[in-house]
């Protein structure tokens, strides 16, 4: 229980920290920059240029958004309001949609991309740290190592470009085109589109997790868990080989690879949204690139305190999903 | 006012507690423990086994860990309420000794600068020539030599002689108090009794007093005149060695010596008389009565309800409710 | 006399090959021969790095680098073949040999549960790999055990760091018990528990090797264990055996210099006599001495100890020594 | 003799620096690797002034062999892709530098403060740490940079990097000196009269030093990987050539498209090669500090 407490407060805290510190660089922000942005909208829009309210309600709402308006405490009030209740407001660059509607049209492909990549970077490079380690001194393991050790510390969007010279130019396989996504979700098309647009993006987040991240850690723990007694009690007592990988090797593997997988997420998620990106992908990535080079800056953090609060709330999830599958931190 | 500046050390309630685990429940490691210790030099053995808090006791009295309740006094004077200058003094005057030895000693520094350091800051020599001099004797007390341990780290050393230096280092400040945490328990058998000689040898030459932390009560006979068992934080008896280990008083102290192995193999026959076991130790720390109850052949529902308050029987001290009728 | 030989072990010579600075081996079993007999207790006693933790992974069949056997056997007389334990491979040794003539409780026995898996699991798994039985007859069969052997039944749903360290040291006792095998290795089965749980433990293997009538090797460096439980004791000193001797024989007369020595030191309640210890320390076994190892720490040395290790001879009646004092050359 | 003094230091490190070299493998090679990349960076020194200026070779050209400007080849807006690729290389490590310096400074003395004084300032100080890590790091620089972006500069960049790596290492070291603080010889120390400082210093800084140095490696690692993230999005300094803009610069002109692959190839290359001897000197250094690995000296 004092752990859920713990763990709920620091969540809270989190996200308030990460707001109070946008809220307190906002205030460094000049406020040309929303007098810039309110006649940039109406440039796009065209509208509503001779109507003085429409203006005074657009410099109404920016100033709200970036707690400009009022005493402190209420800039910072009404700020955390807007935040917490994800209203940002309208974006710059899609006048007059709201810079929520944009979002939640791109969300589903970004949390499909990561969930997926992870998880199955995870098991696989998990799985195979430990196989290796049983073969520690093998030619293969040799050869896994090294290639780990090289793709262990390149980022995932480096290696994302190496990616995209290699499929999109050598080996055409894959179109680096923005994919057209048919309207029918149950049709084949659908699917095959879906493949294009992912495949690459995917990779690129599963090859360095996979082989690199998640192969080298899986690998160091388990050569840990060979020098433990309980895993050589389990071979003086004779038990079948694929018992010791599964219920000796793997399963003492999991809970601190759970920990890092929630201590990572941000990392990764940072990762893949440049990777998204590079690879035209429908996420978030790409939008707040398109964000980032039009100065949309409701959009921009839109996203940015979106993606706060969603890794943040994953980890809290890992974190107490940790106790539930080891014992030994499992109390009262 | 007499009476209390014989006492050298003084411990009375003292309460410690720890926390169990990351998160978990609080505990006392350290439970209303009472213990005094006469200004004539002695070496009083404080005896039980692992997790009774015999190491966290020797921790308070020596200033590292504070306890919540109840106060060390030494020499008359609080311990945890010393003036910046009585700091010093106090150092000096109390030392102490390792389970150990290789962990005793940063593996990254020479052995001699602990000497030097010692000599510099508590006794008070500066000069290097001095020091030697003063280095030397402390070690041929433990049968070493300077030009033995000069250059050398500790991993050069074996553990029986790594164990000698810290007790020469120890005797450097001439300390009035050694507080020797298991000091033999890692050495093996044939060493064992050569440091204890040592103990029973300075402790005549230099007045010095032992507090002896153990769970071997073989050795502790072998050196000691007094003895205090604990039991889960709790002393349950204390008194003179002889009294304590030939008249037991208290249950558990006669299911210890009853359970002592011995080279005697006469005894085989009654070692494997059959015997009752607790099956749930953790929670014996959390016992609001006596922390024996769930082993005590004697126990009675007032045992569970109420610790008993300490009994002056025949020369030892006794917490148990069997002799308050 | 092989009649009843639960195991016959010759000329062993083993040791580690340490990589560090160049490769050095460590000297740690040094041409050990030992007969243990059906139904009884045979003690090793020695202090620590005398080598007999290795002669018992030696024993098991359990190599594993660093550790090689340069020569000897073992050989393990069964009802129908003579099986020679380090001349078969691995997996022979798993299927033949392992838990189902030969099981072991290994050092520090209070730390070898898998901290994940259910105390009922190590039981299941273990009968599994050898009995050929069902996972709920298994169950059964562990509960009747348990409830035997007077542990508490409940304890079989409980994870390792629920129970308190003498529970799991009697747990890890009744593992190796549950197969019942013909020998039973212990190495330190009752060390880091205090003297009362130590005796529960002892008395748990000491009756069940007076139901099962089989043969128990208990390696331990106190002396004074040895002395409530052994039907017979050998003492070994940096890599070799100096004495076998039936526990009475070596206790009430030792003859070999360092055990009696040994047994001086030792400090015993109720007498306060100045005792000594033994000067010098054992040996690097890296570069163990010429001659006879105890020589350079014996007070009886003579110039042959220097320079020829002497023999393992048979100094009274069922009493070995190795020593010049009693070889007569 | 302050000056002999601070001579002997640093002698005592070229001394530890080829104990190491002989050591490990892996060091060697990362090493060297490093020095490799570093003399590229430090060539910047030579380029000529018209380095900087657009247009001012051919645009788009193939690498020849008859200059040193060409031997890379030219951009796509006329640079010489060597020239740029050395002031690129050195520019990053200039922050990868700054950034190392700050927060694992910042992050010895935080954890420091926690493990040794413990109870209340260690659990303050250990849930602002979390927190922090709970932030997802891109997403704040990328906001940090967005706001201040007219006054950003390598210096500044590397203290935007440092926000999000500095609970890393306080993380880590104070596990160190919670594990350091529980030692026999800690005990020991205060039992020979030795004050709290000089115990930090002389009992506890040794142990974690060896930790400090391998920290400072992969911090820069991280600190070099996080600009060239920002640059992606064109948050970087892209007035100035860093590895990160540089590759700004490629997706922009479409070079992969253009199948330009000498003005791809050296700063990715780099970057890998970078990536990989920083790796290899940490996990190098690991090696050699690890106790347990070394057969204890």
């Amino acid at each position: 229980m004092r752990y859920i407490l713990y763990r709920t407060l620091l969540l809270i805290a989190t996200i308030l920290m990460a707001f109070t510190l946008t809220f307190l660089m906002l205030k460094a922000l000049p406020v040309d920059i929303v007098k810039n942005m309110v006649a940039r909208s109406m440039a796009v829009t065209g509208a509503a240029l001779g109507d003085p309210e429409a203006v005074q309600r657009m410099y109404d709402m920016y100033y709200e958004l970036f707690g400009l308006k009022g005493s402190l405490l209420e800039q910072y009030l009404g700020f955390l309001r807007r935040f917490l209740t994800l209203d940002f407001g309208i974006s710059i660059l899609a006048r007059p949609t709201t810079v929520r509607e944009i979002i939640s049209y791109r969300l589903p492909w970004t949390t499909t991309l990561l969930a997926f990549s992870i998880v199955i970077a995870w098991i696989l490079g998990n799985i195979m740290g430990a196989i290796a380690s049983l073969f520690e001194g093998s030619k293969m393991s040799k050869t896994l190592q090294a290639i780990a050790v090289t793709l262990y510390p390149i980022p995932y969007y480096v290696f994302a470009i190496v990616l995209t010279y290699l499929f999109a130019y050598i080996i055409p396989l894959f179109s680096l085109a923005p994919v057209r996504i048919p309207e029918n979700i149950f049709s084949l098309e659908f699917l095959s589109a879906i493949f294009q647009a992912m495949t690459l993006p995917a990779l690129s987040i599963i090859i360095p997790g996979a082989l690199g991240w998640w192969f080298l850690s899986s690998r160091a723990l388990a050569l840990n868990i060979l020098s433990e007694d309980y895993y050589y009690y389990g071979e003086i007592q004779g038990l079948p080989k694929r018992l010791l990988l599964r219920k000796y090797m793997l399963k003492n593997i999991m809970m601190p690879q759970i920990t890092a997988l929630s201590l990572n997420l941000g990392g990764i998620f940072g990762g893949a949204l440049l990777t998204e990106m590079l690879f035209n992908y429908p996420g978030l990535g790409q939008l707040l690139y398109q964000a980032v080079n039009a100065g949309d800056y409701p959009l921009v953090l839109g996203i940015v305190s979106l993606s706060i609060i969603g890794v943040a709330v994953a980890a809290y999830i890992l974190d107490l999903i940790y106790p539930l599958m080891d014992p030994r931190v499992r109390y009262g | 006012m007499i009476e209390r500046s014989k006492i050298l050390l003084e411990v009375k309630d003292l309460v410690k507690k720890f926390r169990y685990g990351l998160f978990g429940f609080e505990f006392k490691a350290l439970d209303k423990v009472n213990l005094k210790l006469g200004e004539e030099p002695s070496i009083c053995t404080l005896a039980g086994e692992s997790g009774s808090g015999k190491s966290t006791l020797a921790k308070v009295i020596l200033r590292v860990y504070k306890p919540e309740e109840g106060i060390v006094l030494y020499r008359g004077k609080n311990i945890y309420e010393l003036k910046k200058s009585e700091v010093k003094w106090f150092r000096k005057e109390v030392q102490a000794i390792f389970q150990d030895p290789f962990a005793s000693f940063n593996p990254m520094r020479k052995i001699y600068s602990y000497f030097q350091e010692t000599a510099k800051s508590l006794a008070d020599i500066k000069e290097e020539a001095e020091i030697n001099k003063v280095v030397d004797d402390v070690l041929a007390e433990v049968g070493l030599r300077i030009s033995d341990i000069k250059e050398k780290y500790p991993h050069e050393l074996s553990g029986g002689e790594l164990q000698r230096v810290a007790i020469a280092r120890a005797l450097l400040t001439k300390p009035r108090l050694m507080i020797a945490d298991e000091p033999v328990s890692m050495l093996d058998a044939s060493f064992r009794v050569s440091v204890l000689n040592i103990f029973k040898q300075v402790k005549e030459e230099y007045n010095i007093s032992f507090l002896y932390i153990t769970h071997d009560l073989a050795t502790s006979y072998y050196i000691s005149d007094y003895i205090a068992i604990l039991y889960r934080g709790t002393i349950l008896e204390r008194g003179p060695i002889d009294e304590v280990l030939k008249r037991p008083l208290h249950p558990y102290t006669k299911m210890l010596l009853e359970s002592l192995p011995t080279l005697d193999l006469r005894k085989r026959e009654y070692y494997m008389h059959p015997i009752r076991l607790s099956q749930i130790e953790e929670k014996e720390f959390l016992a609001t009565g006596c922390k024996f109850v769930s082993r005590c052949p004697y126990a009675e529902e007032k045992c569970k309800l109420q610790a008993p308050p300490d009994k002056i029987v025949n020369n030892s001290i006794v917490r148990c409710w069997l002799y308050h009728k | 006399m092989s009649q009843d030989a639960a195991l016959i072990i010759n000329n062993i010579f083993g040791g580690y090959f340490v990589k560090y600075n160049g490769s050095k081996y460590v000297d740690a079993v040094n041409d050990v021969s030992l007969l243990i007999r059906r139904n009884e207790i045979f003690g090793i006693a020695g202090e620590s790095g005398c080598g007999k933790s290795t002669l018992l992974k030696i024993i098991y069949g359990y190599l594993r680098p660093p550790l090689i056997v340069k020569q000897g056997s073992v050989i393990l007389p069964l009802k129908d073949e003579k099986v020679s334990i380090l001349s078969l491979s691995e997996e022979e040794r798993r299927r033949k040999v392992w838990w189902k003539v030969i099981s072991w409780i290994p050092q520090n026995s209070m730390n070898v549960l898998n901290p994940t898996m259910r105390i009922k699991d190590n039981f299941v798994e273990i009968m599994r790999a050898h009995m050929n039985i069902a996972k709920k007859e298994a169950m059964e069969m562990a509960i009747d055990y348990l409830h035997k052997t007077g542990l508490p039944k409940d304890v079989i749903n409980a994870f390792p760091h629920q129970l308190s360290g003498g529970m799991r040291q009697r747990l890890v006792i009744a593992l190796a018990l549950i197969t019942k095998p013909q020998i039973i290795l212990a190495d330190e089965p009752s060390t880091a528990l205090d003297v009362v749980m130590q005796r529960g433990v002892l008395q748990l293997l000491a009756n069940s090797q007076r139901t099962l009538r089989n043969t128990i090797v208990m390696v331990t460096h106190d002396l004074a264990i040895h002395a409530m439980l052994c039907d017979r004791v050998a003492i070994m000193y940096a890599g070799k055996i100096v004495e076998i001797a039936t526990s009475k024989e070596l206790f009430e007369d030792p003859l070999h210099p360092y055990t009696q020595m040994l047994l001086a030191s030792l400090p015993r309640l109720g007498d306060k006599e100045l005792r000594q210890g033994i000067r010098g320390s054992p040996p690097d076994l890296s570069a163990p001495p010429k001659g006879c190892r105890f020589h350079p720490r014996c007070t009886y040395m003579k110039e042959i100890c220097k320079s020829e290790p002497p023999l393992l001879v048979e100094a009274d009646k069922e009493h070995f020594v190795s020593c010049y004092l009693y070889s007569g050359v | 003799m302050t000056l002999q003094k601070a001579l002997s230091k640093s002698l005592r490190i070229f001394g530890i620096l080829k104990r190491v070299l002989k050591f490990s493998k892996k060091f060697r090679i990362g090493f060297i690797l490093f020095l490799a990349i570093l003399a590229l960076g430090l060539a910047s020194n030579f380029s000529p002034p018209y380095y900087s200026y657009l247009y001012y070779l051919p645009t788009g050209m193939q690498p020849k062999f008859e200059s040193i400007d060409l031997i890379f080849g030219t951009t796509a807006d006329g640079r010489s892709v060597f020239w740029v690729l050395t002031h690129a290389i050195m520019n990053s490590l200039i922050i990868a530098f700054v950034t190392a310096m700050i927060a694992c400074h910042i992050g010895l003395v935080f954890g420091l403060i926690a493990g040794m004084k413990g109870g209340a300032v260690d659990k303050t100080v250990m849930f602002i740490t979390d927190a922090f890590i709970a932030i997802p790091g891109l997403p704040l620089t990328i906001m940090l940079v967005m706001i201040l972006k007219p006054i950003v500069n390598l210096i500044i960049i590397g203290i935007i990097i440092s926000i999000i790596s500095w609970p890393w290492s306080s993380r880590m070291i104070r596990a160190m000196a919670l594990s350091i603080k529980e030692k026999d010889f800690i005990t020991s120390a205060q039992l020979s009269g030795m004050s709290t400082l000089k115990i930090i210093f002389l009992e506890i800084f040794p142990h974690i030093l060896g930790f400090h140095l391998t920290n400072i490696i992969n911090t820069m690692l991280g600190a070099i990987g996080a600009e060239v993230g920002l640059a992606f999005l064109g948050l970087s300094i892209l007035e100035i050539d860093t590895l990160g803009t540089m590759i700004y610069w490629i997706q922009r002109y479409g070079a992969m498209l253009r199948n330009m692959w000498w003005w791809v190839l050296p700063p990715v290359m780099t970057l890998i090669f970078l990536f990989i001897a920083l790796y290899l000197i940490s996990a190098g250094l690991q090696e050699y500090l690890n106790p347990r690995l070394r057969g204890g000296r």
